[in-house]
């Protein structure tokens, strides 16, 4: 792999976004907290698919003639989709987390369903 | 076989059973006379089974119980007069070569079982519980009696009543298989099985006159009655039959053109013996209960007979 | 015929986007669609069972740029699965499907069948994508405690699963710079070791989450618990049998290797053991057919990983495990809206579910076990042949408890209902005595 | 004709699903004698000459990828000679039995459908399919009774079997490349063991062998009296017909002896069915429920079929598939019969029943044939099938073995009396009853005929099963007409019944001589005292074999069953520990996901 200058700390955001959102899913008790958590694994993910289509020294992948280098747009086309799925989890992950709100009084995750 | 000869057989057959049934009948009077004489009695004569038959034979009866009940009457002569045919008797052959020792250890069940049929169509509890008590009677002594019934069968390598006499007879009394030390055992627990079998103390918890009123019996009356002697004294003939055919080798000592006088009468005084045997240790012991003898069957004779089976096992292996 | 296989993604989904515009007929469009669907994927079902897979690129674009669909009988039959129960069980929802509803039935239908027949691994991130979105709603759209509960926890598996889908897609893309499935597969050997594994590792655990697979699988029994029957009947149909699928291609294409098989083996068994015990305690009847649903997708995965080893025996036999888990749990579930078998079609379809899902011919869940068990024999699997068949009794213990306690002639389930069920569930008996599965099978696949 | 038969069976179970209950009847009566009439076109095309078919001439059916092949061969012919006149009887006894048609007539056809398909199955796919239909054409009829134990042993046994026998035959098929009958089994040590071990082992199940007999108090206590008279006289020679057909036909035998040379596993059979015999006796004699009593007398008798193909001498093979046939036909007859007790009085405890015998006068006679041929008195054909066996024990110096039988043998006489005497003598308990339907009754003695003409020819029986011998390489036993020769005795039939006949004369005689009188069962004897006091007490068989219970109780108290609950609670306690995986919380699958993730790289990257 082709580790140049600035797709090193990329990586490296990249590991601690995915353990920062991981450890928050796992530790944490309040769904909102834990959906944050999932929020901030999915930039993790995006900032990883960035990543990978960066070349060093590339431009926007816009038809431009003064520009012959630009980063490969398939990526960024997949983050665009990427970002737009999670929007939509996100936004009905809090619709539920009202309806959830309204039946329990509470956004912390109590014991349920078992067994 | 031509007709003559089958007239000789069917004449031959009829005259051991009616010779059967009198010796039967017989030996109950004396057994009577030996009981009354240990118990210090004087008895009734020897010949007073005879007439107490004829009595109830020609006597209207007053108590049927529907044909269910007749069943009995009609199973158990029948019965015990084939279980009767198809024993050597006397190294005479009879039926016996149509038919082997499984075939009349069923047999004798025919007329049992018309017994207890009869028994429980009368409906009387009495009977109902002498028909279980007998049952149970039979399931243990029919234990030890069938191991050392296999043990002879597999020493001899036949289950024919009739190929263990010859083989017996061989040699006359030397060759009986009550000379050679594991049937000796086998023969005592084969006698007790007899004694249960006979149905004599200790072992006459089925019919047990004191508890339940003669047990199965309690209905009969007349003819009934007197058909129950008559299988009474056959049986007893019969299933001492069995015994002599099976350790005493038949009774048969001579072989000849008139030994069979000497074998019917050698014959007669075993089966004699063996009844006298049982009449004694009936009037010197008192009654078992029926969980003691079941006990006492399937505990020490079986282990007994075991140990008979397993020594000729290993005498015929080798 | 014109084939366009992309309509049958295309229709649903379209009709999903209409629908909130005619509110009072949204149902209606939408059973239309579906039953559009449904005639569409039997089409395209007959003519690749004649004439042999189908691509078609989307846009102009060829492979491995564009993005493109391709179907060969294995797709072609899932699709039809789908699409099939999907109109059923649409049907027996009936009433309760008010313009949401449908609008989030028709995007699962669309995603699943998506999913299915797909060539481009990122397609397949969206269509997962799609299903998980609509399957979340669906399950909530209950509202009661448990489905919430049971949606959030699918949510939040199902966010962490696509996560790693889509982490297992950039480390591929990161290396052969392509998402078409042909290419990746023509070119995994080139891939580094490290980084193929990885990404393998991404894709069956973010793929396993939706296909059940343990110990991924902590969602199922809450949410099927919490859905409403016809939610958990389409659940069982539709997301879990494409994911499988998607396992399947997984492994059969992408990452043909003895490494990977063993894995998806193992990972089969214990899929297969745990969900059976865990079903044989259990009192709530949905639960217990969750669990069920569960050891049922080891079993299929325990075939589809034999399959990349021995396709003679194990593609035919997770071909009918897969047709008659989808007959028969759907089915069930169905069933489950009432305590008791209530009437005759009932009885019918309780009975010859739980007949097919235990193993007894001719239905198709007996094909399923006696082909499984020749193709373990083939690889002289001993603990496996044991293994299943210790679940095998273990399924049929608790399906005996559940058929007794279901003996009963109360519950009110109208005549629509009971049909429907009756229908599904005979799909175990025809797919057992048609030969059609078992010809599937040996068409030439995908790819190989 | 097989094709159109199997169709036509189809088709009448279906149409018999949506008729009346008569009319159902009808239909399935007359459809149940088709398949007789394949029996019959076989005996009139090939006599008893020893026929297979050979591969071009099976009847083929073509199901979702694989071809069945059927056929009948000599051994199935016997077979179903003895399962399939059961049906027509069962279904003239139906007529009356069922006040309402709920599908018993429909799953009976299917189940007789299956029977037909397992008897003619040329290979293993095919005897597995139908063995399996059988297998839930039969828990249909069972989980009709809607009595949790015996839906539930006889699913996961039926299932527990198919899989015994679905091992082996995979084993076979793998090593053989063969499903068909038709081929010689090419394989040996332990693989074959294995194979052979396994489907005998399923078999034994529906075989009713102990100790995997612990559903079958349960189903035949529970289930509709037609249904378990096929099921106890039917259904269990199918495992016996599968057994002979691995153990004989296919030569298991052999590559059982070959697997070990020095240990005679044939014998392991042979020991397992005389304890069935034995125990199940036992057990039988201190039941109180008649479809109890007659399960465990059900699980002995068939006891004696295993015994028989354990010695596994053509004499003793012989003696297994008379008591077969026997068994079918006798067991039958007992379960009707309590059937139509339990349809006239609506009960089932032997001590809440007594006196029927004067109201039933032809349930009672035909029970008591019956019962005679159970208990193996010499004149109906029962005796002459365990005689065989005890010949054969006896031949082979089988000491463990013989006693054991006979032993059972006697024990058979107090279970059966205990039937006689508690259900049909004794006190009279029941004033309003009347003699069973026409059709129960015509049912009944249909039944008795076969275990006649038995007793009087058993020379017949030997060779009707002769052909079915001769094709597995088993040499028949020298019989004439009336009487059966061994090396070790003879059994003359003839000779007995003419000489009870004769016999009968003297009892005749001194029956008529005198006249009597008949009296209410009441008026006897009790000692003196009024029948009033006594009432209560009249009737004996109210836990008739007290003392026995005493005695044995204690010793046959644990049984197979306590063994099977107990598997059946461990495996709960796996089930309730694998359960606690899913804890419910969220964040606790998300760490399975991640553990998950990092096991599976592990796996990959680094082993």
């Amino acid at each position: 792999m082709n580790f140049a200058a600035l797709t090193l700390p990329c990586y490296i955001t990249v590991a601690a976004l995915l353990s920062i959102g991981l450890y928050g899913v796992i530790s944490k008790s309040n769904l909102m907290k834990i959906f944050i958590s999932l929020s901030i694994m999915e930039t993790g993910v995006n900032l990883l698919l960035i990543t990978i289509g960066h070349i060093p020294g590339g431009t926007a992948p816009i038809e431009n003639a003064n520009f012959a280098k630009y980063v490969d747009p398939l990526p960024q086309a997949l983050v665009l989709t990427a970002i737009v799925i999670g929007l939509s989890v996100t936004a009905l992950a809090i619709a539920v987390l009202i309806s959830y709100y309204q039946k329990n009084g509470t956004l912390e995750y109590k014991e349920g369903m078992k067994w | 076989m031509d007709m003559i000869g089958i007239a000789i057989k069917i004449t031959i057959l009829i005259a051991y059973a009616i010779i059967g049934t009198c010796t039967g009948l017989l030996f109950m009077g004396i057994g009577r006379k030996i009981v009354a004489r240990v118990h210090n009695r004087v008895g009734p004569p020897f010949y007073q089974n005879f007439i107490d038959v004829a009595k109830l034979l020609s006597k209207k009866t007053n108590i049927s119980h529907g044909w269910i009940f007749d069943l009995a009457l009609l199973f158990s002569i029948s019965g015990i007069l084939l279980t009767l045919l198809f024993l050597p008797i006397g190294g005479v052959q009879l039926l016996s070569t149509d038919g082997d020792a499984f075939l009349v250890l069923y047999l004798l069940a025919i007329p049992s079982l018309g017994f207890a049929l009869g028994a429980g169509a009368s409906g009387n509890p009495n009977a109902g519980v002498g028909v279980m008590r007998a049952l149970v009677m039979m399931l243990s002594y029919e234990l030890p009696f069938v191991i050392t019934l296999i043990a002879l069968m597999i020493y001899y390598d036949t289950t024919s009543l009739a190929t263990i006499v010859r083989m017996q007879s061989i040699n006359g009394i030397k060759s009986w298989a009550i000379t050679m030390p594991p049937f000796m055992i086998a023969a005592f627990a084969a006698d007790m099985a007899l004694q249960g079998m006979l149905m004599e103390q200790p072992f006459d918890i089925p019919v047990a006159p004191h508890e339940i009123a003669s047990g199965p019996m309690v209905e009969f009356g007349g003819k009934y009655l007197g058909s129950l002697m008559l299988y009474k004294a056959i049986a007893l003939v019969a299933e001492t039959t069995l015994f002599v055919d099976l350790f005493l080798g038949g009774g048969v000592v001579a072989h000849g053109n008139f030994a069979f006088v000497i074998n019917f009468i050698v014959w007669l005084a075993l089966i004699f013996l063996l009844f006298a045997l049982s009449i004694l240790i009936a009037a010197s012991f008192p009654r078992f209960r029926i969980e003691q003898a079941f006990g006492f069957y399937w505990k020490y004779e079986a282990i007994i007979a075991a140990i008979s089976l397993i020594w000729v096992y290993i005498m015929v292996i080798k | 015929m014109v084939i366009h296989p992309v309509l049958l993604i295309a229709i649903p989904l379209i009709t999903a986007f209409i629908i909130p515009i005619f509110k009072k007929y949204g149902a209606a469009i939408a059973g239309g669609a579906i039953a559009f669907n449904m005639g569409y994927a039997i089409g395209i079902f007959f003519h690749v069972y004649s004439n042999g897979k189908i691509y078609e690129t989307i846009a102009g674009f060829n492979p491995p740029i564009g993005i493109f669909l391709a179907i060969d009988s294995l797709s072609a039959l899932l699709a039809l699965i789908i699409n099939l129960f999907a109109f059923i069980n649409f049907v027996a929802i009936g009433k309760e499907a008010n313009y949401k509803f449908s609008m989030l039935y028709l995007l699962a239908i669309a995603g699943s069948t998506g999913i299915v027949i797909t060539g481009d691994i990122f397609n397949m991130f969206v269509f997962f994508e799609i299903t998980a979105v609509a399957s979340y709603a669906l399950i909530a759209g209950k509202k009661d405690k448990k489905a919430l509960e049971g949606a959030i926890k699918y949510m939040v598996l199902g966010s962490i699963a696509s996560s790693f889908i889509l982490i297992g897609i950039a480390l591929i893309y990161s290396q052969l710079k392509t998402l078409n499935i042909y290419d990746i597969a023509a070119r995994i050997a080139s891939m580094d070791a490290k980084i193929k594994w990885a990404s393998f590792a991404m894709l069956l655990t973010g793929i396993g989450v939706e296909a059940e697979i343990f110990p991924l699988n902590g969602w199922v029994p809450s949410a099927y618990q919490g859905a409403s029957e016809g939610v958990a009947s389409l659940l069982s149909f539709a997301p879990s049998k494409a994911a499988i699928y998607a396992i399947a291609r997984l492994m059969l294409v992408i990452f043909p290797f003895h490494a990977t098989y063993e894995i998806a083996l193992w990972v089969g068994v214990i899929t297969l053991l745990i969900g059976e015990l865990a079903a044989f305690m259990q009192e709530d009847v949905k639960r217990m057919l969750a669990y069920s649903s569960i050891g049922q997708m080891g079993m299929i995965l325990i075939a589809f990983s034999l399959a990349s080893q021995d396709l003679k025996y194990a593609l035919i036999a997770s071909l009918f495990l897969i047709v008659s888990h989808a007959a028969s749990k759907s089915s069930l579930f169905l069933l489950s809206k009432s305590e008791k078998m209530h009437g005759m079609a009932s009885k019918y379809a309780g009975i010859v579910s739980v007949l097919s899902l235990i193993g007894m011919p001719p239905l198709a869940g007996f094909w399923g076990k006696w082909y499984l068990m020749l193709a373990a024999m083939d690889e002289k699997l001993w603990l496996v042949i044991i293994l299943i068949f210790f679940a095998g009794i273990v399924e049929t213990a608790y399906f005996a408890r559940y058929l007794h306690r279901s003996i009963g002639n109360d519950g009110e389930l109208s005549l629509r209902y009971k049909a429907t069920m009756a229908a599904m569930a005979s799909f175990a008996i025809l797919f057992g005595l048609l030969p059609l599965v078992y010809k599937i099978a040996s068409l030439p696949l995908w790819g190989g | 004709m097989l094709d159109i038969i199997f169709a036509e069976l189809v088709v009448a179970a279906i149409i018999t699903f949506f008729v009346r209950e008569k009319l159902a009847a009808i239909i399935a009566f007359f459809i149940s004698l088709l398949p007789l009439l394949a029996l019959l076109d076989w005996a009139s095309n090939y006599g008893f000459a020893i026929i297979n078919l050979g591969i071009e001439n099976h009847m083929k059916i073509y199901l979702a990828g694989v071809t069945l092949h059927l056929a009948i061969t000599p051994l199935s012919w016997f077979f179903a000679l003895m399962i399939l006149p059961l049906f027509p009887v069962i279904m003239l006894y139906s007529y009356s039995f069922f006040k309402e048609n709920d599908g018993f007539f429909a799953l009976m056809l299917l189940s007789l459908f299956a029977t037909f398909g397992i008897l003619l199955s040329r290979d293993m796919l095919s005897l597995f399919l139908f063995w399996e239909m059988m297998s839930w054409s039969s828990f249909l009829l069972v989980y009709r009774s809607k009595d949790k134990n015996a839906i539930m042993s006889y699913l996961i046994f039926s299932v527990f079997a198919a899989f015994a026998i679905l091992f082996g035959i995979i084993i076979l098929w793998h090593e053989n490349s063969s499903l068909l009958l038709s081929d010689i089994l090419n394989i040996s040590g332990k693989l074959g063991f294995v194979a052979i071990a396994s489907i005998i082992t399923g078999f034994a199940v529906k075989a009713v062998i102990m100790p995997l007999h612990a559903w079958a108090p349960f189903v035949y206590s529970k289930c509709d009296e037609p249904f378990v008279a096929f099921l106890s006289g039917g259904l269990s020679k199918l495992g016996y017909y599968g057994i002979f057909l691995f153990l004989f036909s296919l030569k298991g035998v052999d590559i059982l002896q070959n697997y070990m040379t020095n240990v005679s596993w044939n014998y392991l059979l042979a020991v397992f069915g005389a304890l069935s015999a034995f125990f199940a006796t036992l057990i039988a004699i201190l039941q109180d429920d008649l479809r109890k009593l007659l399960a465990y007398s059900s699980i002995g008798q068939l006891g004696y079929i295993a015994i028989g193909f354990g010695i596994g001498t053509p004499l003793a093979i012989t003696g297994a598939l008379f008591q077969a046939f026997n068994h079918a036909f006798f067991k039958a007859i007992l379960f009707l019969a309590a059937g139509i007790v339990a349809y006239r009085t609506g009960k089932w405890k032997i001590s809440e029943l007594g006196g029927l015998a004067y109201k039933m006068p032809f349930t009672f006679m035909a029970t008591l044939f019956a019962i005679f041929a159970l208990a193996a008195i010499p004149i109906t054909s029962g005796f002459a099938s365990k005689w065989l066996l005890y010949e054969a024990a006896i031949q082979q110096k089988y000491v463990f073995i013989a006693p054991i039988m006979l032993i059972a043998g006697v024990g058979a006489f107090l279970y059966s009396f205990r039937i006689l005497y508690g259900v049909f003598l004794g006190e009279n308990r029941h004033d309003s009853v009347e003699e069973a339907p026409k059709s129960m009754i015509a049912a009944l003695f249909i039944l008795v005929l076969p275990l006649i003409i038995f007793v009087v020819f058993p020379g017949y029986m030997l060779d009707l099963m002769k052909p079915a011998l001769q094709a597995a390489g088993i040499e028949s036993i020298a019989h004439t007409k009336f009487a059966i020769e061994t090396s070790l005795a003879k059994y003359n039939s003839i000779a007995v019944l003419i000489t009870l006949m004769v016999a009968m004369i003297p009892a005749f005689v001194i029956y008529k001589a005198r006249k009597h009188r008949v009296t209410s069962f009441e008026d006897n004897y009790l000692a003196g005292e009024p029948y009033e006091l006594h009432k209560p007490a009249m009737h004996a068989a109210n836990n008739y074999y007290k003392p026995l219970k005493k005695v044995l109780l204690p010793y046959l108290e644990p049984g197979a069953t306590y063994y099977f609950e107990k598997i059946y609670n461990g495996i709960k306690c796996v089930s309730n520990a694998v359960r606690r995986i899913y804890t419910g919380y969220v964040q606790d699958y998300a760490i399975y996901v991640v553990l998950f993730l990092l096991f599976v790289m592990g796996w990959l990257i680094w082993i």
